[in-house]
């Protein structure tokens, strides 16, 4: 028997399964749904310090590979959010607070009302592109994702996992940074920046023209930025982006996450994902004779 | 995956002053009760019933809000995006059926009215309008069997409320399964006298939705999702729901009561 | 009847597609046939100045949506190469050379050789990892664009284009610098930075580890970064990346690419692709109403 | 797009001092003359004929270089990866069919052996090695049908090289059909003699590969991709040819004299 147990900064997970922030994490219902499907932990939708309705429609382009989405954050906002992370922990689910939030202090607020919800972490959604620091987006300053970790650092007991952007020249700066700031674990990868246009009517098909790419397609583009991470720094790393399969999940967990986090492969495969790549985490260790999902871990490297 | 569709239409009926049918072709199935998101470029996307299947599909719709006031002056040969697609069916099993329509309701159910007739069942259609100008498929509910209309100002057939309509023909005749669409507190009332007397019955409801695949939870009702366990449900799963007529999810996810 | 020609820096082509640098053009018997198969221009592989074996195999993944390569390079160097355009360029192709170098004077060196051999332009290859400007990767430095652009303009007559690596923050601003530095187009995206594991190995597959990423999975990304570079600059730009279709050429075309490399597309399509695409580029614009493939170009944009 | 697949070596056959076939499991297709791309994890990735086809694929090799000889110490249950079937196949047409294969060149021709003995062809194998232990499929191919051996130090059969052979078989017997692999210039024997004497001739080449889909052009020759277009030629194509038997591609695509 495979153990499939894993722990990232010192939460215990039954399996290296996550639900990824932003699909089916809106609502206590959904949360507790996803969790009892099998996944090891659920990340909650971004909640920022007030409602926001994000862009119109369209938000969802179904495409070759996985989705584009512009959502644009909608979220009822981190106070009417209390009750929804409260069904889900009733129900035993082991729950991850993701935020945003415009700057450092504005952070800080949002995931300390986060973990007085009682969640196990919370997770910097660091890519949110209205909330602007230093002149760029936060993703893209090194300086700025330091500053917000130090700061919600020193706001929560709880860990804390910034999550990057895979849209910058080189995904380990970003890390360290993270690092010596005081992040328990990095989450990489958030969706690649990309569009879809329709040649029929000669316009981006998303309302916000922009979008974030998910899905098989970003997958070797994430398994790279965790083995550079890995290589970089000494905390866990999270790994997602386009897991679909226990091999897809191998895969990071090979190049060094301690954990994946599985979003789109939910409009395809449906949330009984989770139970399938844990079955065939296990299945594939088996035959290579790896006695555990720890074991795995990192076992791409030298 | 359902990649965006984006076709001309082919064909357009008013069927009221605000009601309009949008003909299209695509390629991709469709059942009774499966829904379709349709992108009305610069505008926005919706979820709409499919009131046409087959290759030539149809939606109805009522131009209520911006989006769907612009796409009435749409013209033939213009191009709207279609995905799909999408939701569960009505399940056609039952010989004597009941279908009790509200306004625009009648989109998700005209498929399953004229789907039970073509398998041999009797269908017998409670249509309710504001007035009679409003009516829709009257029609096309009357070639698959009988049609009982009710409109609030009594401009035709019983003045009053659909569901009291439906009330007095399940009093007088025997029904084995009621379907429904229409404003959630109408769908309410249904659900609840059908389950009272031991009537089995499905409802299409129709919440705000974004992505309309099950992963955004724009469309989270209880624990499930009206775009991929529904948009039909059985009545006991809704009359056991929390949300069901109390509460729906406003566009940034808050809970808010009806 | 849609007119299919189009028009790069003053270089006619019958169609708007081209064949993608590194694939099938690393010979002239290669070149010619992808051109008589149908493709308005034919890019050769990247060359530079000395004979280069590449890295040891594997060097190409096949995997869902795309390739991965890390070929490293393989070139039959500058001086040998000339057989090859002449070979081509006696059969009437038009042949675009790619040039790559481990610096500005050498980039001006080899590309001169390369229009001596009677090119119609130069591509400049500024993702060569091995090329270090600045200390980091050429493509990933705005000032090491700008003076290789420069350099090599000096160095030629004809229409200099710089190919740009999507393995940046934002891509536009080097668009621009290239501009400013007197390019006479730009060419984007090349590869996706990647990675692909054998669960069962536990090791990256590529014997190089790392890899670029290339197909229709990066589609997407390829169609948003032509949109913003056609927002920030004047010269034309030209699409590529994981174009396969005639749909998704005209995706770049809207987004404001004045024509399409192909490349992946080759290795599931075969060469027929060219035509093929062509053929549902007339069709689709026939449909929509646009007289020529000139009219689609950008008109994605307000 | 064929991905790799990363299988346990089943069977391990030592065939000579210096050839091996390696048997696994694989559920791609696969036919007579076609190869596999095998990847020999830390070392390299190599074309490889299929000697066995089948569920059970296998792959016969000599232990040549670096990467080859690190096979040859790969146990059962080691792993490998193969991707494929690439290439063209051996068209099997003809009644009396010549196989000539030099060294582990019958690896790329057993197949096509077995196959044209299945269909009911009359089937004759000159087969050639340096010397008797490093015959290989000597007992396969006699299965199949009549089998000459010649070894180039005469310890088997006829003393000298297998074209020579060939040749004599040629002059005896009458054939419709030759095919033929080994080292790129007894292949241009072969096909010079076949096509001298009006019979049609197939011969698989050996070139330098890197991707195996056509796309790099490392194995380029003439106008033709050897992975893609071959490795299956006929006669006439590769005596019009300006590269066949006289020049090769190196590593960085220079053309070089064989
Ligand atoms: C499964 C399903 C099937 C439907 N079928 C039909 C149909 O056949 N015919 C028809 O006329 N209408 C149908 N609707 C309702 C239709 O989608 C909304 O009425 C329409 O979106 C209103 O858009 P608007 O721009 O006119 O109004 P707005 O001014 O944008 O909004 C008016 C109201 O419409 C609702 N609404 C707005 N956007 C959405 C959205 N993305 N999803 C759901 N509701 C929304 C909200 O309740 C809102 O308060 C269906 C809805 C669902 C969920
Ligand atoms: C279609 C095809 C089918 C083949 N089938 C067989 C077979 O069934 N059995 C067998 O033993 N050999 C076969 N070969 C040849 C085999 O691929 C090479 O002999 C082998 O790659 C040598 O590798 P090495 O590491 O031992 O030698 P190295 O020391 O690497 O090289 C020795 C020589 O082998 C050749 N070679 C090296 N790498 C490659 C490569 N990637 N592609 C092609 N040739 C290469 C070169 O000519 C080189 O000079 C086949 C080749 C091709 C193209
Ligand atoms: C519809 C959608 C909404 C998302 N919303 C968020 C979000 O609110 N916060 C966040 O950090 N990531 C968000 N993401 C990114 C995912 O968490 C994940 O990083 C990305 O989708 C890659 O994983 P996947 O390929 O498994 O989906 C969203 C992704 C999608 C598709
Ligand atoms: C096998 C391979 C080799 C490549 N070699 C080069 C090269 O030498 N020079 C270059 O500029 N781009 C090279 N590229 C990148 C392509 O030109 C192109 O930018 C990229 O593959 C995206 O286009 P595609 O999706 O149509 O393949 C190579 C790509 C592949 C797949
Ligand atoms: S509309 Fe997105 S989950 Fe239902
Ligand atoms: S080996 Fe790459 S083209 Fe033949």
């Amino acid at each position: 028997m495979v153990d499939l147990r894993t722990e990232v900064a010192g939460i215990r997970l039954r399996n290296p399964t996550m639900l990824a922030s932003g699909i089916l994490d809106e609502t206590g219902g959904s949360l507790l749904r996803v969790f009892e499907a099998g996944a090891g932990a659920v990340v909650t939708k971004s909640i920022g310090p007030e409602p926001r309705e994000g862009y119109p429609n369209p938000t969802i382009v179904e495409i070759e590979g996985g989705l584009l989405n512009a959502v644009g954050l909608p979220n009822p906002g981190i106070e009417d959010f209390g009750d929804e992370v409260k069904k889900a922990l009733a129900g035993q689910a082991v729950v991850i607070g993701s935020v945003y939030a415009k700057d450092a202090a504005e952070f800080a607020q949002v995931a300390a009302r986060m973990a007085d919800f009682g969640v196990a972490a919370v997770e910097l959604n660091l890519s949110c592109p209205h909330a602007k620091g230093l002149g760029t987006e936060i993703a893209q300053s090194e300086e700025a994702v330091a500053e917000i970790t130090r700061a919600v650092k020193d706001a929560v007991d709880v860990p804390v996992f910034p999550k990057l952007s895979p849209n910058v020249a080189s995904i380990a700066p970003f890390a360290v940074a993270a690092e010596k700031a005081g992040a328990d674990g990095i989450v990489a990868i958030n969706t690649v920046k990309a569009m879809a246009i329709s040649p029929e009517l000669a316009m981006p098909i998303l309302a916000n023209k922009f979008g974030g790419l998910s899905g098989p397609a970003i997958k070797p583009i994430g398994v790279r930025a965790v083995y550079d991470i890995y290589e970089a720094v000494d905390i866990p790393v999270i790994g997602v982006g386009g897991v679909s399969t226990g091999r897809d999940a191998l895969e990071y967990l090979m190049a060094g996450a301690t954990a994946v986090q599985i979003g789109t492969a939910i409009a395809t495969h449906g949330i009984g994902v989770f139970a399938a790549v844990t079955k065939e985490v296990a299945s594939v260790l088996g035959e290579i004779g790896l006695p555990s999902v720890k074991d795995a871990v990192g076992a791409a490297h030298e | 995956m359902s990649r965006m569709h984006v076709v001309p239409i082919l064909d357009k009926v008013r069927e009221s002053h605000h009601t309009t049918t949008y003909r299209f072709r695509a390629d991709f199935g469709g059942q009774a009760g499966q829904f379709v998101m349709v992108w009305i470029p610069r505008f926005d996307e919706l979820p709409m019933a499919l009131s046409y299947l087959g290759p030539v599909k149809g939606i109805t719709v009522h131009a209520y809000g911006d989006a769907t006031k612009a796409l009435a002056s749409f013209n033939l040969g213009d191009r709207i995006g279609v995905r799909g697609p999408y939701g569960n069916t009505f399940r056609l099993q039952g010989e004597t059926v009941l279908a009790v329509a509200g306004g625009t309701g009648v989109a998700s159910l005209i498929a399953a009215i004229e789907g039970f007739a073509q398998q041999g069942a009797r269908v017998t259609t409670a249509l309710g309008a504001k007035t009679a100008e409003e009516l829709l498929f009257a029609d096309r509910a009357g070639a698959s069997g009988e049609v009982h209309i009710a409109t609030d100002d009594g401009t035709r057939g019983f003045r009053g409320f659909v569901p009291a309509l439906a009330e007095k023909l399940l009093e007088k005749h025997r029904f084995d399964q009621v379907i429904t669409c229409g404003p959630e507190r109408m769908l309410r009332g249904v659900v609840d006298m059908a389950l009272k007397r031991g009537i089995k019955v499905q409802a299409s409801l129709e919440r705000y939705m974004k992505c309309g695949i099950g992963i955004c939870d724009a469309c989270a009702f209880d624990d499930k999702l009206v775009c991929l366990d529904g948009p039909v449900f059985d009545g006991e799963v809704l009359a056991a729901s929390e949300d069901f007529g109390k509460f729906r999810r406003d566009k940034s996810g808050r809970r808010i009561p009806i």
